[in-house]
């Protein structure tokens, strides 16, 4: 099945990109195509490299440039990235910035999208 | 439908304003603070019991687990992450943020 | 074989102007309104204040959005729905909401059709998907 | 002491929380998403009503026109910026967050 | 002359894990304790779940912080109280609460003391400043 | 009257910046000294130069910066700024990073604390 995620809420501040992370996990464990993930509102905030947790807390970050990298498409608002500071120089690999026509594709074309926020 | 609720009932009102959505056959997932709804002998708990009789009710585990939740209200059955994965394989799902 | 237009349901329950969810909510709705897909955007609970007419955020100093849900039905947003239990509890008639637009043959002033949490519940179990705002 | 409370009263029970702390000779202050709580004719306009028996209540003005809010609880005064500030010199302020 | 002690108040009212109120709350605590200040933590509505004992975070994958709760008497906060009602409503019990320390002369454990709405607005009153996590 | 502002709240996400703006500016009008304003949690987002705000908007870290540069002490906690990716680098002027200590001192020295968050 394709499964689209949007997260709505920044790193350590709110559950949801934990909650996102391990959903995103088991369901990549079951066997699922994972469409997209989508960064808005506050969670545009997960994707900047600049983020140096405690060396015995997760790295957020870091966590999902890993997805990335398998070939997962992540994609950062550009509308509220912009507004929040979050820009091309401070993103961790394998994110990229765009528009929200790429969620727009993804509520289509997923079979199930799945929100998490506050 | 799956709904998730992952608001506190104690400070929210997101669990009883989904309770007013849900059809028979749907299902009720809590997750985060929403997982404060599951303890039995609370202000809140009538409303789960109410909801158990309606609808399958699940709990994440490792939510339950982080705020040390143990008594659940009846009924109320206990998931993992690819038990959440499970849910959404059967159903559309509704986030109420 | 064309593919099915996919239905794509927006449900807004949160207040405006305290947080941003309502604003950039619709900023998503006006973009995937320019693509091939059935949208509807149910406003219910604390949502509904999104819809009430004469909102000033000029003394606030942050941008409205009041203009832009007053033309919802020129970017293509035609099916608009709010929960009547929630204008009821929060004290508002159908006389409170503002205009989306207008009617093309009787150019009457349309507002968002109040509905019930049933009929709202039914739309939602034929949707393709749901996003929350 | 200057309460204030910035969350809806029909989502978030802070405005009740709050209530069970405020003492005579205290002041109420409603701003940002906490003026929906000053609009009469809703299920908790009998809170506030009862509130302005009790103590001073005051609703922030740029909350207020943001949100359209025009017909207040009787009792319910309107401040602006200036007259939040005048109240935090009068009083400690504890903000129900 | 020295300068009077000044009486600084936390306020503990959202739930643990959720979100990081409670966790970065707990940090300031701790620095402003090596302060010389006169502090007390109340706890009330859902922060009263962050006294609850038996927490376990590990399955979340995010770091806990009842441990730093269990040893608050450690770093000299001594004044730790929960609001009567907010336990009942959430079906806790003083059975139910952590252990904060250790008491000095009879090495018995030590729990926050559950005190009444009357006894923390009283409180409340007496404070220099007030910090809401 | 010395007055000390606590943010707990990013920008443009919520509206306690804005508050807490609109009061600073209302408390500076009524002749009150600034204390200091402290960034925790969320709030550390505030003062990024990073951040590009649509035109017809307020930019919400330069109005801060502005108000460090009438001589206000502006403190973002560092703690809460490693782990969210705000370094020294993408500061706005006007503004430091430093420890909880400060925020301990505004508390003690200040006449009256405010805080806004969500």
């Amino acid at each position: 099945m394709k499964i689209a995620v949007c997260i709505y809420e920044g790193p350590y501040n709110h559950e949801a990109s934990d909650s996102a992370y391990n959903f995103i996990k088991a369901a990549i464990d079951r066997g699922h195509e994972i469409q997209g993930i989508f960064f808005y509102h506050d969670g545009v905030y997960n994707v900047t490299k600049l983020m140096e947790p405690p060396q015995d807390d997760r790295h957020i970050a870091n966590r999902w440039s890993a997805l990335g990298a398998t070939g997962i498409d992540i994609v950062v608002c550009i509308a509220a990235a912009k507004r929040r500071g979050i820009v091309d120089d401070v993103l961790v690999p394998n994110v990229r910035i765009s528009g929200l026509g790429q969620l727009t594709m993804m509520a289509i074309q997923a079979d199930r999208m799945v929100v998490f926020g506050d | 439908m799956l709904h998730t609720v992952n608001k506190s009932p104690f400070q929210n009102t997101t669990l009883t304003d989904c309770a007013r959505f849900i059809q028979d056959g749907d299902v009720l997932l809590l997750l985060e603070d929403g997982v404060f709804a599951a303890q039995v002998g609370t202000t809140h708990s009538a409303l789960l019991e109410a909801l158990v009789q309606r609808v399958k009710v699940y709990a994440l585990q490792a939510d339950l687990k982080a705020r040390a939740i143990t008594n659940l209200v009846p009924g109320i059955q206990i998931t993992d992450y690819s038990g959440f994965v499970a849910l959404v394989e059967e159903h559309k799902i509704h986030s109420w943020l | 074989m064309a593919e099915e237009i996919k239905k794509i349901m927006f449900t807004v329950r949160k207040a405006p102007h305290g947080s941003i969810y309502v604003y950039e909510g619709l900023e998503v709705k006006l973009i995937m309104a320019a693509y091939d897909a059935d949208i509807s955007v149910v406003f219910m609970d604390d949502g509904v204040f999104a819809l009430k007419q004469g909102q000033d955020t000029k003394e606030l100093g942050i941008k409205g959005f009041a203009a832009t849900y007053g033309a919802l039905m020129d970017y293509e947003i035609q099916k608009v729905y709010v929960d009547r239990h929630s204008m009821e509890v929060r004290g508002m008639t159908e006389a409170d909401l503002l205009v989306i637009g207008e009617d093309e043959e009787t150019e009457e002033p349309v507002k968002p059709q109040v509905i019930d949490a049933q009929e709202i519940a039914a739309m939602m179990a034929e949707q393709h998907n749901i996003l929350s705002f």
